[in-house]
Parts: C-alpha cells; sequence; structure tokens
C-alpha cells in the first residue's frame, strides 16, 4: 500500500511543479501570442482592403443568414475610413486539392475588388501553393463585380483567371471562394 | 476533414494521407522492427491497440478537463502523460493475463511510447475536433495504415536481405529507399478523399 | 497574472499525475509476475552468446529451464566446467564432473595427399561445392577446406591450414556444436579433450579405392582393432572409431596403421615408472603389460624398460601398492 | 565520460540521426528547407539540453518503476515552454513547423538521451551530451534540409542559386524526397566511413 502512495505522490509532486513551471510561462506569453494571432488575422484583411484604417465585424444574424446559405464564408469584417464604411474583407474555406484553403478578398464599395490573399492551405507544395505568389492572385485585382468569374487555361479575358500550371483544382477552389465572397457582398449591400 | 463520413475517414487514414509514408509519423519503429514480417506484424497489432486506447482516452481529457478548465496548453505534457502510462498499465496487465502474446507483443510495447504516431494522432484527433465516433475511427484507420506500411515494409526488407546491395548502401540506406518508392506509391491515392 | 489559473493548471495536472502514478503501481503490484529470482542469478553466470549449443533458445531459454529443473546443471558446453558448477551452486545441486569436449576435423587428406578431381571455381563455400559432385576432392567424405565451418565459428576456433583443410584449436573449441551442423561433410567430430589418439579419417570405402584417392586415409584394413590391448577400438563400414571411455591414449594403433590414417601426440605418450622402495616384487604389473616392458623376476625390484614402454596405465592400476606413477 | 568527450561524440562518432537513427520522425518531416531543419534543430537542442540537466539533477528521487512517465512529463513541459515562446515571437517558424512541435516530446533521441545517458551520469556531462547531440541533430537536419530544397526548388535558404532555366525535382519536397534524400546521405556517410576505415 505503501508503495502505491509513494509513487502516486511522486509523479503528483513532479507533474505539479511542470504545470506550475508552464502556467507561469503561459501567463508571459499568452498575451504576445494573442497578440500575434490577431496581427496575422488584421494583416490578411489590411492588404486586401488597403484604405481601411479599422475593421469592425458585421452584425450577427446577417452574418449567420449568409452562413447558412453558404458554409464556405467563415468571417466577415467592414472596412472603415474616417468612421464610414469603405469595403468589406471576406474570409472564405472552399475544398481545395489537400483540404481547405483559406481565401481573404477585400471588395470595395465601389464593385470593384481591391485584393485577394491565401491563407492557411494544405495544397501540395510547388504545385498548389503556388497560388499564394503575388503572380496568381495579382489577377483578381480590380476585377468588376458584376459577371462570375471563370477560370481559364491561357490568354485570360475580361472576367476570367489564368489557371496555375498542374493545379487547376486549386486555382477553381481559390476562384469559387472569390465568387462566393462576391455573392455576400452582394447580398450585404443589397445591389 | 471534420464533417466526412466515418468511410472517408478511415481511407483518409489509411491510404491518402497514410501515418508513416506521407505524414511521417512514427518512422523510429518503421525502420527499427521491421525486419522480419512477424516481428513487423506484432508491432502492428500492439500499435493499433494502444492508439485505439489513447485516441479515446485522449478525447475525454480534452474534453472534460482540459478545455472545462481553460488549461489547453497543458494539452501536450497531459496526452504524452496519458500514452506513456497507458502503456506501461497495457504492458502489465499483458504480462500478467497472456505471457504468450506478452513474450510476442512485450518487447514493443515500450517502444510505444515514444512513437509519434500515437501523440500525432491524439493531436490531430483535436485539430480536426472530431466528435467521439470520428475519433475512434480515425485511430483505428491511422493504426491499420501504419501496420500496413510496416508489414509492406517488412515483407520486402526480408526480400532485401538475400539481394546484393552495394556495401555502403546495405542496412538503412537502402530501406530508405525502399521507402521513398513506397512512400511515391501511396501519393498516387492522394486526392482520393 | 491570475493566480488560479496557474493553480487550477498545477493542481489538474498533479491530479492526473496522482491518478496514474497510483494506479501504475497498484497494477505492478497486483499483476505482479513472480519471476524466478534463481533464473535472473543462473542468467548472469551463462556466457550470454545465445550459441544455442544447450538446445534451449538462446541462454535465457536455458536459465528458465535450468531453474525449472527442465535442464540439466552443466547443460552450456560453452560455459564449461566453471560455468556448470557456479550454476549449480545456485541451484543447490550436486553437478557430477563432465569430460570436456572438444569438436575435431577427422581428416588429414589436404591438397599435397588427396587427389582432386577437378578444379572449382565456384563460390567459395563448403555447401555449395559439396552440391557439384560432392566436392573438387576425389574422397567425397573428406573436408573440403572452403570455410563454411570458419564463417560459423562465433570463437574463432577453426583456421584454414595451407594445405585448404580445415584446422580447430582445441583451447579455443567451446564445443557449441555450430561448426558440426554447418559442414556439408559431416567430417567434425566430438573428440575429448585430453584425447591425443585420434582416427583422422571420415572414408567408409575399403582398400584400393582409397589408397587410389588418398594417402593417408583408412583403407579397413582393422590391423589396429587387434593390435589395440583395450580393444577401445571399434569398427564399422571400413572405418577405424576410437571409443574414447576404453581408450588410455597408449598409441599402439597409431604406431601399427599402414596408411598412417590415426594421428597420435607421440611426444606426449605417458612412461611408467616403479618407484623402487616400495615394489615387492609380486610381478603383477609384468603380467598385465601388453608389450612385455617390464622386466624382474618374483620378490625383487621391477624395472619398466622406457622403449618398450607405451604409458597405456595397465600395469598402474594393477599395482597392489599403487608404487607405479605415470609421467 | 568526460564532458568534451560526450560533446564531440554526439556530434560526429555517434551522430543521432546518420549513426544512431533516432529522432527520424521530425528529421524527414520537418526538412522540406534548410531554415526549418535549424529551427527544429535548435528547438530540439534547447529541449534536450533542458530535460537533461533536470533529469541530471533528479536522477536519483525517481524510482524507477514510474521512470518513463516521468522523464516524459519533464520532456513534455520544456516542449510546450518552448512551444510557447515560439509562437509568441517566432510565429513564422511556427507556422512552418506545425505539428512537428508537440512531436519533439516523443523524439525518441530525447528520451533515449534521457534514458541512457542523463538518468546516468553527472550533470556537467549530461549537458555536454545534450548540447553535442542537440548539434549533432541540427547540421544533420540543416544538411538534409539544404539537399531537399537544393533540388527541390533551386535554393538554399531562400536564396535562388540557379535562376529560372532550372526545373527543380518537385519530388524532393514531397514526402518521399525525404526517404530518398537521407537515404542517400547515409549511404554517403557510411561510404567515407568505410573509405576511412580502410585508411586506418
Amino acid at each position: 500500500m505503501r508503495e502505491i502512495v509513494k509513487l502516486g505522490v511522486i509523479l503528483l509532486i513532479i507533474c505539479s511543479i511542470a504545470a506550475l513551471f508552464l502556467g507561469l510561462t503561459y501567463e508571459f506569453t499568452i498575451d504576445q501570442i494573442l497578440a500575434q494571432r490577431k496581427a496575422i488575422n488584421e494583416q490578411a484583411r489590411k492588404e486586401v482592403l488597403p484604405e481601411a484604417q479599422e475593421f469592425k465585424p458585421i452584425d450577427e444574424d446577417v452574418l449567420n443568414k449568409i452562413i447558412s446559405e453558404n458554409d464556405t464564408i467563415k468571417e466577415i469584417y467592414g472596412g472603415y475610413k474616417e468612421g464610414n464604411i469603405i469595403g468589406y474583407a471576406i474570409k472564405t474555406a472552399p475544398q481545395g486539392y489537400g483540404g481547405p484553403v483559406e481565401v481573404i478578398t477585400g471588395i470595395s464599395k465601389d464593385g470593384k475588388i481591391s485584393g485577394v490573399r491565401i491563407g492557411n492551405h494544405l495544397e501540395t507544395p510547388g504545385l498548389g501553393a503556388n497560388a499564394t505568389n503575388p503572380s496568381f492572385y495579382k489577377q483578381y485585382h480590380n476585377k468588376s463585380i458584376d459577371k462570375k468569374l471563370e477560370v481559364v487555361k491561357a490568354s485570360p479575358g475580361e472576367n476570367e483567371i489564368q489557371a496555375l500550371s498542374g493545379a487547376t483544382i486549386t486555382s477553381d477552389a481559390v476562384t469559387d471562394g472569390v465568387n462566393y465572397s462576391i455573392e455576400a457582398f452582394k447580398t450585404i449591400t443589397g445591389k | 476533414m471534420e464533417n466526412f463520413g466515418i468511410f472517408a475517414i478511415l481511407i483518409s487514414s489509411i491510404l491518402v494521407n497514410n501515418f508513416v509514408l506521407s505524414r511521417f509519423l512514427g518512422i523510429c519503429p518503421f525502420l527499427g522492427v521491421s525486419k522480419q514480417v512477424e516481428t513487423a506484424f506484432g508491432m502492428g497489432m500492439a500499435v493499433t491497440f494502444v492508439m485505439t486506447l489513447a485516441g479515446v482516452i485522449t478525447y475525454f481529457v480534452q474534453k472534460f478537463i482540459l478545455v472545462p478548465l481553460d488549461i489547453v496548453y497543458l494539452q501536450w505534457v497531459a496526452f504524452i502523460l496519458v500514452i506513456a502510462s497507458l502503456v506501461q498499465f497495457v504492458e502489465i496487465v499483458l504480462q500478467k493475463i497472456s505471457p504468450t502474446l506478452y513474450q510476442a507483443l512485450g518487447v514493443f510495447l515500450p517502444l510505444i511510447t515514444t512513437n509519434c504516431a500515437v501523440l500525432g494522432l491524439a493531436l490531430l484527433n483535436i485539430q480536426y475536433n472530431f466528435n467521439l465516433v470520428q475519433t475512434i475511427f480515425h485511430s483505428i484507420g491511422a493504426a491499420i495504415g501504419f501496420s500496413l506500411a510496416i508489414v509492406l515494409f517488412a515483407g520486402i526488407r526480408e526480400k532485401l536481405e538475400i539481394a546484393d546491395v552495394p556495401v555502403p548502401f546495405k542496412g538503412f540506406p537502402i530501406a530508405l529507399i525502399t521507402a521513398s518508392l513506397m512512400s511515391i506509391a501511396f501519393l498516387g491515392f492522394a486526392g482520393l478523399v | 497574472m491570475d493566480l488560479n489559473n496557474i493553480l487550477l493548471a498545477s493542481v489538474s495536472l498533479g491530479g492526473m499525475g496522482l491518478l496514474f502514478g497510483a494506479s501504475l503501481a497498484y497494477a505492478s503490484q497486483k499483476f505482479a509476475v513472480e519471476i524466478d529470482p534463481k533464473a535472473l542469478a543462473i542468467r548472469d553466470v551463462l556466457p550470454g552468446a545465445n550459441c544455442g549449443a544447450c538446445g534451449f533458445p538462446g541462454c535465457d531459454g536455458f536459465a528458465n529451464a535450468v531453474a525449472d529443473g527442465r535442464a540439466p546443471a552443466n547443460g552450456c558446453p560453452v560455459g564449461g566446467a566453471e560455468c556448470a558448477q557456479k550454476v549449480a551452486e545456485i541451484m543447490g545441486v550436486a553437478v557430477e564432473e563432465t569430460v570436456k569436449k572438444v569438436a575435431r576435423v577427422v581428416c588429414k587428406g589436404d591438397n599435397q595427399k588427396c587427389k582432386e578431381k577437378f578444379e572449382y571455381f565456384g563460390i567459395q563455400d563448403c555447401k555449395a561445392a559439396a552440391m557439384i559432385g560432392g566436392g573438387s576432392k576425389s574422397c567425397s567424405y573428406g573436408c573440403l577446406g572452403l570455410g563454411t565451418c570458419v564463417k560459423a565459428c562465433q570463437f574463432d576456433a577453426i583456421e584454414i591450414t595451407d594445405g585448404k583443410i580445415a584446422r580447430i584449436i582445441p583451447e579455443k573449441c567451446t564445443a557449441c556444436g555450430k561448426c558440426i551442423e554447418v559442414c556439408p561433410k559431416q567430417v567434425i567430430h566430438f573428440v575429448p579433450f585430453e584425447q591425443d589418439v585420434v582416427v583422422d579419417c571420415n572414408n567408409e570405402e575399403f582398400g584400393k579405392t582409397v589408397k587410389e584417392k588418398c594417402s593417408v586415409g583408412c583403407i579397413g584394413c582393422k590391423i589396429c582393432v587387434k593390435a589395440c590391448p583395450f580393444d577401445a577400438m571399434e569398427f564399422s563400414n571400413n572405418l577405424a572409431k576410437i571409443n574414447y571411455e576404453k581408450c588410455t591414449n597408449c598409441m599402439l594403433c597409431a604406431e601399427k596403421c599402414p596408411t598412417k590414417a590415426i594421428y597420435a601426440n607421440f611426444e606426449k605418450r605417458r612412461k611408467a615408472e616403479i618407484i623402487e622402495e616400495d615394489c615387492v616384487g609380486c610381478t603383477l604389473c609384468k603380467k598385465a603389460c601388453p608389450v612385455g616392458a617390464i622386466e624382474g623376476e618374483l620378490k625383487q625390484k621391477h624395472k619398466v624398460n622406457e622403449e618398450l614402454c607405451i604409458g597405456c596405465g595397465a600395469c598402474e592400476q594393477k599395482c597392489p601398492k599403487k608404487t607405479i606413477k605415470m609421467k | 565520460m568526460k564532458p568534451f568527450k560526450a560533446l564531440i561524440n554526439g556530434l560526429f562518432k555517434e551522430n543521432p540521426v546518420f549513426i544512431q537513427l533516432l529522432g527520424m520522425c521530425p528529421t524527414l518531416a520537418v526538412t522540406n528547407s534548410a531554415i526549418n531543419g535549424m529551427g527544429m534543430g535548435l528547438a530540439t537542442t534547447a529541449v534536450l539540453l533542458g530535460s537533461n540537466t533536470v533529469i541530471a539533477v533528479f536522477r536519483k528521487f525517481i524510482p524507477s518503476k514510474i521512470r518513463i512517465p516521468s522523464f516524459i512529463v519533464v520532456i513534455a513541459s520544456f516542449v510546450t515552454i518552448v512551444g510557447l515562446i515560439m509562437e509568441g515571437y517566432f510565429p513564422a517558424l511556427y507556422k512552418s513547423l506545425g505539428l512537428f512541435i508537440p512531436l519533439i516530446v516523443v523524439n525518441c533521441l530525447i528520451l533515449a538521451r534521457a534514458e541512457a545517458f542523463a538518468s546516468k551520469n553527472r550533470v556537467i556531462s549530461s549537458v555536454a551530451d545534450g548540447l553535442g547531440m542537440g548539434l549533432g541533430f541540427t547540421w544533420a537536419l540543416v544538411l538534409l534540409g539544404a539537399v531537399r530544397e537544393f533540388f527541390g526548388t533551386g535554393n538554399i535558404f531562400g536564396i535562388n542559386l540557379l535562376g529560372e532555366s532550372f526545373k527543380p525535382a518537385l519530388i524532393m519536397i514531397l514526402p518521399p524526397g525525404a526517404f530518398l534524400a537521407l537515404g542517400i546521405l547515409l549511404a554517403i556517410y557510411n561510404a567515407i566511413k568505410i573509405k576511412k576505415m580502410a585508411k586506418a
């Protein structure tokens, strides 16, 4: 019986000391970590909607209504400059080749795509992962939101995107993401 | 992954992202224990037994201890404590209940504690925030994937013993190259699910 | 820095630690399997070569077997006498003395003495060579000298002489029997360590056929069988074989053998010596001596003729006064 | 074992990756670029140093029955500390190493060193051994990372060496490339060793 207690207590001591140390480090680093996480999200939104100074999420029920229609939509933030809204940053997660691909689309009030960024993804390095190169996502800039965007193999026209070589599934996924954002944008602004 | 059905989870964990050949989890026992097919099979069974148990227990630890008490940063320590104690517990019980099975698996059990696949599985279950049923099937699938890879690999390595391999390649180098060929084969499953 | 979060953490993890530590200790007690302490003690004493010569799967298998009484204390040939002694002490059982054995290649037909049937350029391995018409040697019973036994021997006690014949170094041999298993010709047999007279031939053919093949082969003439005063020489299918219990290393057979097939280490031949004071002249030793090497009359001191004496020890056993010493 | 000897031992003679083949999971998974390799190597070294020290200090008090759980708790807490710091101050590296930071806990190398060395030797030599093994692990990972990155994308540490003409072999960044690269590196390592043995 004594053996059981002895071993139990030793392990208790070791674990609680370990937990104490972890707690302390956690306290020191937690605010830094939260700031980092916020910064990453914030930074993506800033890139897609450059003019906006600060972002506020749109009200709950509108967001839930949109998500209920299309569950690839994840977040929608309104971009404000000197108090009034100048556009929206919409995060979607369409299904790519290796898994969900986070696509953040910025659409300005005057109905133009102000920027597109790719967030976390599991695409194959060297193929799908090339979607994160500016040469690909810059194509969406200043495209109008009147017509749906199409993916073409070569010589893209007005509303067409040049597909990534060897990664058509990823290119389609990103384009779907942008199209969903456009629809969401239209439902919010009632265009 | 979280809205996958059971069948999809099984296929994905056995074939598509096989724990050994594409996620690189559990390579140490994969290289160390795969000299003969029976030992590899023994290792596979031991790992299946422990992984399934570990998957379920860590699910409950996460759900009822870590999250409610908001100490999620203790996740890694708690999980590995569970796994290490579980393995040692299984070893003691097995030694008493069936010495023959212990004789066959016994030597692999301590190896499993340091097996990245078990902790990797527990963490992936949380990352994909599976519910209980999905967790169980993901654990079983991952373990079967591991066993499948290690048994196939052992079969090939037995043939390798009698092939005349250039001297510097003897032993692990040729084994690694074989593993890379197998990994290419498993790449073929990518995008299946 | 809310302290209670940290306290909560250490309490919960500590609790889990306590739970697991206690359950592990409880399990190890409840499910304790008594490993026989004797088996562990025996295991440390064994040489640990896991060679399997004792017939059990490695030293652990043998140690457990001895602990359960399924195996004799001296079952480990590699460990030899002193290991058997230690094991016996652990088991608290008396160990009967075993004669130390060593393996020996019973063949003298190297490439000068034994003709070759053909030039062999195949794989340098006796098993492979033996498959091709029984090997390159004309005598199909002889040692091919390609070193399979050398590779099999863990204690590197076997070497290939320049006459392309395997030779086992008695001092290094631990009688584990691995070479005997691998030799395709079964030309390696166990021989007591002290034995100085061995029939170094494995050929079971007769007379002329042996002569054509090998100049030092046993032609089955049975001269040695007749010559042996202690009838220690057994004879079966044209091949003489010494019965090592009866043999007294008198080396008579080696002298008589026409083809010198019997190896005898003549320097080590013993000589009888009668200590003058105690001899009462009872002439028992003179009658017992097979070669009549003892002179002396009744009631006089007897003397041993050194040249004739073959060191067989027969007189030493017969002498009532125990005054004869072998030197 | 004298501390300095333990240090050199870890770096070359008993290099954890090339000789002992320990810590294979992170070695293969994370070395698709030299920077990742270095990041993982240094993180592992930090944890190795910490755990070897603590285990060497407390080796007398830990009963052998619960030896493995207590070692693992110590290692896991060091890994968590490193993980928290890394997530806070090196987010880019943290994202690229991803799942493999917690897997330092079950990295066979650390538990092996803890069990084989730290629980039997004094603190100073344990620290030296931890440092030696850690640095040995790091340079092996950086080498493997560089090789894979070079063939896979044509650049090392992100600097493009071969310009546009070079069509990179994508396979080298994918899982099969990892096995292949390590297999060939091991073969080269063996060949050098054999040549050195033949000369000596």
